[in-house]
């Protein structure tokens, strides 16, 4: 961390940056959040641990905007955000300067809470630096450990790699954490009878309260406007009257990003009900992968996109009902 | 457990809005046309004050807030004149006498009629579409000349075309005794052999006397320049009224979005005095 | 809100006699924004174009609903009418309630129900419509002909004798086409090098026409009126300015194994060469893939024997860039491949051929300086044995569905020339049907039974098999007689199916022009505009659009080339208002729409928008509506639906969903 | 007092749903909320916090106004039918219910808003004390003491059993037609309770957020704190998203929508967000364009215009939702500490 | 379900169809008097490619119980490459109804082209047997528009 303060310091102080984007501390051990630092002063707030998963590529939209270059810190999956959002010309490269940081998977404080841990009053072995698996939780009701592991996201069981794929350069190392398959609950629900599928998702989306903070969080949903939120289709909804419109919101959102999204897995961490957005997304994801060849967003700047290309001999439509 | 019957306490709700059958659709100008409603059965859908406003809904289409341009004294219609200028609006005027719209209200706060303007000198200043609250006022006031004092009128508009109840304040305001209506264009027409100019300037021109309460009403930039023109000639806020515009839904200060400080523009407006005005937060 | 007129056709009782009109009328009459509603006899004739236009003027109506027959068949007709009475024709929307409802169902009630559901779903609609005005593009005054047959000649020299540049694109190194492989035509028996040949000459040598043979077109961009087209000048190795035509060159050639293009094969040329004598250009070409100079190295015979110095190893294929308003489609036709008819024994005999391989063995220029004889020994047959509807007509997907039309004709043609040269030949025709509709057809047919002796058996052939004699057995059933036929025959003349040119399916895709399954072009109506493509500004000519003979193939140039000419003499053209724009409000700038567009009509900018209040410099997209041809492919792409299409919006589509679903 | 072993809670459900609709913290997918009992459904008392806070029992993220009928050109409107049945909604905690009161100033204020008002009428609330709170939690500053809820039933869950106090007329009534599942405490009980009570207090005083300092924020502080340059710098990691407004137990700003149905247009309202960059949008312009400003509305609304309008009554009840929700770790907390903070400074 | 309910009951099927060949082709089953029930309703769209899944969930969320959808053949556009793009985005589409447990018979993809008048009138007599053998369509429709 300190070297991510001392390296941002001197960008500032040499006129390669004016501002930095990185994340502040919270007033919690556990809630650090997104933050824009200036000034040398401003660092006192700075962290880099754990708990900074939020994905700051979505945030370089505004900061295209700024006057000047801004620093950001890119964790390797947060990158292939930023070059989609390059590809369309939503951020701007000479507006950012790109240090791509070290990741050992981030946390996931759900999970921390869902092992029965409450109370929290400090939390220790979420620093990058810390070698300890485990993580070690004060709380008002006690010391309680839980393995790093057991607290990490799910996109970083099923991580890309930590390979950045843009940067003006690198800082930190990085931990491998892959150790499940992306597809593997995808292929599980794939197999469900239709009945099962039906209700599984109805259960799911069932919980969805049009929030919008999946949207919202979504490096890929970077509509200046959505289409729910304005007439263009007769589409702005947010009655949640019934269960058809949770199906209409997040079905269309995963078409819309579907052969854009990097499966940053940012929809699923904000839910605030928990609700596995991803496997919308990855449903569309491995679809296009079995359907059209691999193709992982975000990797390649210059690759033609899934949804804005095709082949003569592309599968038709029929393939649903005939491959199961 | 038995169905209770303490509902039968409340009233309809204020939300639920009643059917008004269009009697009467009188083309002001090119793109203003004014309404005459009234309730299925005859008679005026509610009693209101001047300066209140009331939601307009085609179903299906969109609802919005107008105000109600009759005045109280009408005991047999409401009127509204509306202004085209987006899809509810638009769907209005393609309405025709006999057609129904539904209508909710009265909302909101009205002109001190019967408090403070009492007795006073009134000085009504209107841009456009804006004379459609004030006319309210004004016809009440006529109805009721004894309680007030002078009355002025400056109206003021883009063209000649686009001077909305001509008509009656031809026909009916100018020829009441007391009453002095000037009446001004933006800029300069063969038909027009009246004042040209724009209403700040004509406000400054005319010179009037301090000794009146001023009501304002019109395009948010006439409302900013004659606040400055009437500061300028001497009159102190506490002697102007004017109303505010913002996105009203419910239009009973409940649903959050005309909230600007501690004020409900469409439960504690749209009518405020200026010097209330300066106490909110420049989000209007 | 529109203030809407409904009209409900009974197109006679076409419509009537299903859906029960003046019911219609009266539920749509209740309809909100329905002010006016009427039916009539027909809505199309002049008195019921005068009703729309009395009710425009009395009603004051914004918008016209019309329930009638398809919008293809009378949209046009009734937008004008509106358009006269000072309506903006794109305020008119038609339900189609004929072939969609009255022609298909049976029961009055239950069509009757749908057809109200059609008109509300068109009332939806034209609540949104809007006024639309059709932009302007301009009309380059040249016409592209792909293909130099006597389609592609023929409309070439009436555009040109019009007035109007032309230029026609041959693939092969002379124009000509299939008839100048034929001997003799039908039913005149007039030779076919003889009234072709002048006209290529003609054509070679009128002013307005240049002719690019050895070519192909590349690519074709833009529009009806303003195509650019780039064409693949093959490198010929030959300069075609010095060459003067000696044929030295050809005589000379040591590679003389290639097999003729010209004579389908059964006789070799030299490596360089010209198709045929009568050759236009009468330049030869360089076959690369036979020449010893490319292939090995060495050579250069034909270099050194050139007195003109016209050979050019070096030269290389060239690209001609060129603007058109208009382009023919003349690809015309090859015999299909007999691959899916072993039994017929086409592979294993010399002496199985088809009938354009015996036209060229009639004819005094091809392999048997036209003797008839078996290819096999040179030997003069004495039983020659005909075979009909070889891959047409056929049922299965072996061959083609289709009839190819001329073959009965053709095959009348051959019987009655070989048994009047040579008498002492049978000729047995097998056939399904023999189909001789056209003017001196049937008579011609009849000449060759009746006065040349001709025999025509109906019935299939099973199976023909070389024996060891060298013979070919022929087995057949006679389904008149009833009876099984076993003959033996010394040459067997195979009807092939013709299909259109292969290489049509690339040019198609270039122009965007629509094909069937059969790979024949379509036209944009069956009946009523037969020689026009549905791409604006590309038109049919000949057999790439069908199987015909021909008379009619010229017929349909002509026809083809005054469609053309009437497109070309126009100065300006209104295109199709129906395009796509983007709310700046809403565009992201993200370019996806871009990616999806065939046509490169959206481009993008960095414009000042003023979003409610807020200002900034924003990227964004901008449809050029002269390129934009209204497909919809960009409007789908746009996540933020700031993308849409004119006459077909998002709103508009989901308000007939709507409607439909109610 | 009474009382009620843990295990036979599902019993004591079964015979309240019996007689009218029950609400209660249900787990649905790993995530706990207020819902219908039934008897598959897997009751949670033990999660301190819903994710949605109980509102939506009195005011419901969508309900239906009235249905308005078109036949040729006549309209006809078809009101909804109000609440006119009893339900208890059990477990709601003392901020949750605290959350009620702030919405009844707003929705029980002339003109009354009779849709809550039935509601409100028909509901009765059994409130549970929080057994172990969390360190989100900050009720302590709006004087809400969380163990000793105020409602129709205040309940307490120590050992093995669960509290039952009747504290309103309706309280009581409940507990009458619950006779026979619930015995009376006694002695002992009285005691437990006022045991669990201390130790929930004596967590409370702990609570990283319980010393929070309010001063300064009141209904009088409208322009100081509205011109703060703060708010430029707070407002920033917002993405605008509702998840504060949706998981508030206070936030009752809605919106007034129209659904076709093919068969009528449905009025109805749902729950909007001051956060949503087109709440305050009009055809010709935004009196609140940019996200700051929108930001800004949200908490000077919580902290100084509704204590202006209710007699220093704040619109927020320290539930800590939305310090646990919030997608980018902004909350109110954060807000209230940055004054402070800057407070200090000056 | 009886079997007897299945045969009473009449979908709601919205058919999207290509101006230049579905739409020609249903125009030439009508002149070819080939019939088909009445419950297909066509929605004309220039081309394949204008039709977004929100279209076709918007059907179902009003009421539809099944869509189709009618293009030119691949290679056939008229658009060049129109309905490239549609087979993509439809085969995603109902890849992803599928996934969520809509059954998959009620979408379908069908290339007409202008010729096929017989094989519209066989697609849609086919898709509406299938329909009908699915039932009314209750996995994906607003409660709200049911009647």
């Amino acid at each position: 961390m300190q070297e991510l303060i001392k390296r941002a310091k001197e960008l500032l102080a040499d006129g390669t940056v004016v501002r930095v984007l990185g994340w502040k501390a919270g007033d919690l051990p556990y809630n650090p959040e997104p933050a824009y630092f200036a000034k040398d002063t401003d660092f006192a707030d700075f962290v880099y641990n754990g708990f900074c998963g939020a994905n700051l590529s979505k945030y370089m939209i505004e900061a295209s905007k700024m006057e000047g270059k801004t620093l950001v810190f890119l964790k390797p999956c947060d990158t292939y955000s930023f070059n989609q959002l390059l590809k369309e010309h939503r951020v701007e490269r000479e507006k950012a300067y790109i240090i791509g940081v070290g990741c050992k998977g981030k946390l996931d404080i759900e999970k921390i809470k869902a092992l029965g841990i409450k109370g929290i009053q400090s939390i220790s072995g979420a620093e990058l630096t810390d070698e300890a698996e485990t993580l070690t939780v004060q709380t008002l009701y006690g010391e309680k450990t839980c393995a790093y592991k057991d607290a990490m996201l799910e996109r970083c069981h099923v991580c890309k790699g930590k390979e950045h794929k843009i940067y003006d350069e690198l800082l930190l190392t990085s931990r491998d954490t892959t150790d499940a398959d992306r597809f593997a609950e995808v292929a599980r629900i794939e197999g469900l009878s239709p009945e099962e599928k039906f209700a599984f998702f109805q259960k799911e989306l069932g919980k969805c309260i049009r929030c919008n903070a999946c949207r919202n969080v979504c490096p890929a949903c970077s509509c200046r406007k959505c289409v729910f939120d304005s007439n263009k289709f007769d589409s702005s909804q947010k009655a949640n009257a019934d269960s058809f419109e949770e199906k209409m919101f997040h079905i269309i959102r995963a078409f819309h990003v579907a052969g854009r999204c990097t499966d940053c897995g940012e929809c699923s961490r904000v839910c605030p009900q928990g609700i596995p957005l991803h496997l919308f997304n990855r449903k569309f994801i491995k679809d296009i992968d079995e359907f059209y060849g691999e193709y992982q967003a975000g990797e390649d700047v210059d690759a033609d996109a899934p949804l804005t290309s095709f082949t003569f001999e592309d599968v038709e439509p029929s393939v649903v009902s005939t491959r199961s | 457990m038995d169905t209770c019957t303490c509902n039968k306490n409340y009233t309809l709700d204020t939300l639920i809005p009643q059917v008004g059958v269009i009697t009467d659709i009188r083309e002001e100008t090119p793109d203003v046309k004014t309404f005459r409603v009234n309730a299925p059965e005859g008679g005026k859908l509610f009693e209101h004050m001047p300066g209140q406003c009331a939601m307009v809904c085609a179903p299906g289409i969109s609802e919005g807030m107008f105000s109600i341009t009759s005045s109280p004294t009408n005991r047999e219609f409401q009127e509204f004149s509306i202004k085209r200028c987006g899809v509810l609006t638009e769907y209005l005027h393609s309405l025709q006498v006999g057609d129904e719209i539904t209508v909710r209200g009265p909302y909101g706060n009205h002109f001190p009629v019967e408090t403070e303007l009492k007795g006073k000198n009134l000085l009504f200043i209107a841009g456009g579409i804006g004379l459609a609250p004030l006319r309210s006022v004004i016809n009440y006031v006529l109805d009721n000349r004894e309680n007030y004092g002078t009355v002025d009128i400056l109206y003021g508009s883009r063209s000649a075309d686009d001077l909305v109840q001509l008509k009656e304040i031809q026909e009916v305001w100018m020829k009441t005794e007391g009453v002095n209506v000037y009446l001004t264009i933006d800029r300069e027409q063969e038909v027009w052999d009246g004042h040209v100019g724009f209403v700040p300037n004509y406000l400054k021109e005319v010179g009037f006397s301090t000794d009146k309460t001023a009501l304002v009403c019109g395009p948010p930039i006439m409302i900013k320049f004659v606040l400055a023109a009437l500061m300028e000639m001497g009159f102190s806020k506490e002697q102007v009224y004017t109303t505010l515009e913002l996105r009203m839904k419910c239009g009973i200060g409940k649903c959050g979005r005309c909230n600007i400080g501690s004020k409900y523009v469409c439960k504690d407006g749209p009518v405020f005095r200026c010097d209330e005005i300066d106490e909110l937060p420049n989000e209007y | 809100m529109q203030r809407i007129g409904v009209f409900v056709c009974h197109c006679g009782s076409n419509i009537a006699a299903t859906v029960d009109v003046e019911k219609v009328v009266e539920i749509i009459r209740q309809e909100p924004g329905v002010v006016h509603a009427e039916d009539y006899q027909y809505m199309c004739s002049e008195v019921g174009q005068a009703k729309i236009a009395d009710a425009i003027h009395e009603k004051g109506l914004t918008g016209i609903v019309v329930c009638s027959c398809s919008p293809r068949m009378h949209e046009t007709t009734f937008r004008k009418a509106a358009e006269r009475a000072g309506l903006n024709p794109y305020m008119v929307e038609i339900a189609n309630i004929r072939e969609h409802c009255s022609w298909i169902h049976k029961d009055v009630e239950e069509a009757t129900k749908k057809a109200v559901i059609l008109a509300r779903a068109a009332i939806a609609k034209v609540n949104l419509n809007a006024p639309l005005k059709p932009g302007e593009s301009r009309v380059t005054k040249r016409a592209l002909i792909i293909g130099g047959g006597i389609a592609g000649i023929q409309t070439a020299l009436d555009i040109a004798d019009a007035g109007y540049e032309v230029d026609i694109v041959e693939k092969t190194p002379s124009i000509g086409g299939r008839m100048s492989q034929l001997d003799k035509t039908f039913p005149t028996l007039d030779c076919s090098a003889c009234i072709l040949t002048p006209k290529m000459v003609e054509a070679s040598a009128h002013e307005k026409i240049t002719i690019y043979t050895y070519s192909e077109v590349e690519k074709v961009t833009g529009f009806v009126g303003d195509f650019t087209v780039d064409i693949r000048k093959k490198a010929r190795s030959v300069d075609m300015d010095k060459c003067t035509g000696c044929g030295v060159c050809q005589e000379k050639c040591p590679s003389k194994k290639a097999p003729s293009e010209f004579n389908r094969g059964l006789s070799n040329r030299s490596a360089i060469y010209t198709p045929f004598a009568q050759a236009i250009p009468n330049v030869p070409v360089i076959d690369r893939e036979h020449c010893l100079k490319f292939q090995k190295g060495k050579c250069g015979v034909c270099a050194k024997v050139c007195q003109a110095g016209a050979i050019d190893y070096e030269q290389k294929d060239e690209i001609v860039t060129e603007k058109y308003g208009a382009i023919v489609v003349a690809t015309g036709f090859d015999v299909i491949k007999l691959d899916n008819y072993d039994e017929y024994a086409y592979s294993q005999s010399k002496d199985v051929i088809t009938s354009l391989e015996l036209e060229r063995i009639m004819n005094a220029a091809g392999p048997t300086k036209g003797h008839l004889e078996r290819l096999s020994d040179g030997k003069a047959p004495r039983e020659m044995v005909f075979i009909q509807c070889v891959g047409s007509r056929c049922a299965d997907d072996r061959g083609k569905s289709y009839c190819s039309k001329i073959c009965c004709m053709y095959t009348a043609k051959h019987a009655m020339l070989i048994r009047d040269k040579y008498p002492d030949v049978n000729v047995t025709v097998f056939y399904i049907d023999v189909r001789t509709p056209g003017k001196n057809f049937d008579e011609f047919y009849r000449r060759a039974v009746e006065d040349f002796g001709v025999n025509y058996i109906k019935g299939q052939v099973g199976k023909v098999a070389p024996q060891p004699n060298g013979r070919l057995l022929v087995q057949a059933s006679d389904l008149l007689d009833n009876r099984q036929i076993k003959m033996e025959a010394d040459m067997v003349v195979l009807a092939a199916a013709i299909e259109p040119n292969p290489d049509v399916r690339k040019i198609a895709t270039m122009l965007t022009a629509s094909i069937d399954t059969n790979n024949f072009l379509t036209e944009a109506h069956a009946k009523l505009r037969p020689v026009e493509s549905p791409t604006a500004g590309v038109f049919l000519s000949g057999v790439c659009q069908g199987p015909k003979d021909i008379p009619e193939t010229v017929a349909q140039a002509g026809a083809a080339a005054v469609k053309a000419i009437g497109l070309l003499a126009k100065d300006k053209l209104l295109t199709n208002p129906c395009t796509a724009h983007s709310d700046e409000l809403l565009c992201n700038g993200c370019s996806t729409c871009a990616n999806v567009c065939p046509y490169g009509a959206i481009t993008y900018e960095v414009r000042q928008v003023n979003d409610h209040g807020i200002r900034e410099d924003r990227r964004l997209a901008v449809v050029n509506e002269a390129l934009c041809q209204g497909c919809g492919a960009c409007t789908v792409a746009c996540p933020s639906g700031a993308m849409d299409l004119k006459g077909f919006s998002n709103r508009q589509i989901l308000a007939e969903v709507d409607a439909i679903c109610q | 007092m009474l009382k009620i072993e843990k295990e036979k809670l599902p019993e004591l459900f079964a015979k309240i749903a019996a007689g009218q609709e029950l609400y209660l913290p249900v787990n649905i997918s790993g995530q706990v909320n207020f819902a219908a009992w039934d008897e598959e459904v897997q009751v949670d008392l033990t999660t301190l916090k819903s994710v949605k806070s109980p509102k939506d029992a009195f005011f419901p993220q969508s309900e239906n106004l009235y249905t308005c009928k078109r036949e040729g050109k006549k309209i006809t409107i078809e009101p909804e039918e109000l609440k006119n049945q009893s339900f208890v909604v059990f477990g709601m905690k003392a901020c949750d219910v605290q959350g009620l009161k702030v919405l009844d100033q707003v929705f029980l204020s002339d003109p009354v808003d009779t849709f809550y008002a039935a509601r409100r009428e028909h509901g009765v609330i059994v409130a549970l004390a929080c057994h172990e709170p969390e360190e989100t939690c900050f009720c302590k500053v709006f004087g809400i003491d969380c163990a000793e809820p105020a409602a129709d039933v205040a309940a307490w869950m120590a050992g093995e059993e669960l509290f039952f106090k009747p504290l309103t007329e309706k309280g009581e009534a409940l507990t009458k037609s619950l006779e026979g599942l619930l015995t009376p405490a006694g002695e002992a009980g009285e005691q437990a309770v006022e045991e669990e009570k201390a130790a929930i207090r004596a967590i409370v005083e702990k609570l990283p957020y319980s010393n929070l300092s309010l001063e300064g924020w009141n209904g009088d502080a409208l322009t100081e704190k509205f011109d703060s340059p703060l708010w430029e710098e707070l407002y920033k990691p917002c993405l605008a998203c509702g998840t504060c407004t949706f998981v508030c137990p206070t936030c009752q700003c809605y919106d007034i929508k129209d659904y076709n149905t093919g068969h009528g247009v449905q009025r109805y309202r749902c729950w909007d967000s001051c956060m949503y960059s087109d709440f305050t949008m009009m055809a010709h312009g935004n009196n609140r364009t940019s996200q700051m400003q929108r930001f800004r509305q949200r908490f000077m609304h919580k902290l100084v215009y509704f204590p202006a309008n209710n007699d220093g009554m704040y619109s927020c009840v320290g539930c800590g939702r939305c310090v646990e929700k919030c997608p980018a770790a902004l909350n109110i907390v954060k807000v209230i500490k940055s004054f402070q903070k800057q407070g200090g400074e000056k | 379900m009886s079997i007897e309910t299945n045969e009473t009951f009449r979908p709601k099927i919205v058919a999207f169809c290509c101006n230049w060949c579905s739409y020609a082709g249903a125009d030439l089953a009508g002149s070819s008097r080939l019939s088909y029930p009445a419950d297909v309703k066509i929605i004309r769209v220039p081309c394949s490619c204008r039709v977004n899944p929100m279209f076709i969930l918007r059907a179902f969320e009003k009421g539809a119980d099944g869509v189709i959808l009618c293009g030119c053949h691949p290679g056939d556009c008229h658009y060049s490459t129109g309905n490239y793009y549609a087979r993509r985005r439809m085969t995603l589409l109902f890849s992803m109804l599928d996934y969520i447990g809509v059954e998959n018979g009620r979408t379908r993809v069908e290339w007409v082209s202008a010729a096929e008048g017989v094989k519209f009138s066989a697609t849609m007599n086919e898709f509406v047997e299938k329909i009908r053998s699915l039932g009314k369509n209750v996995r994906l429709g607003d409660l709200r528009c049911r009647s």
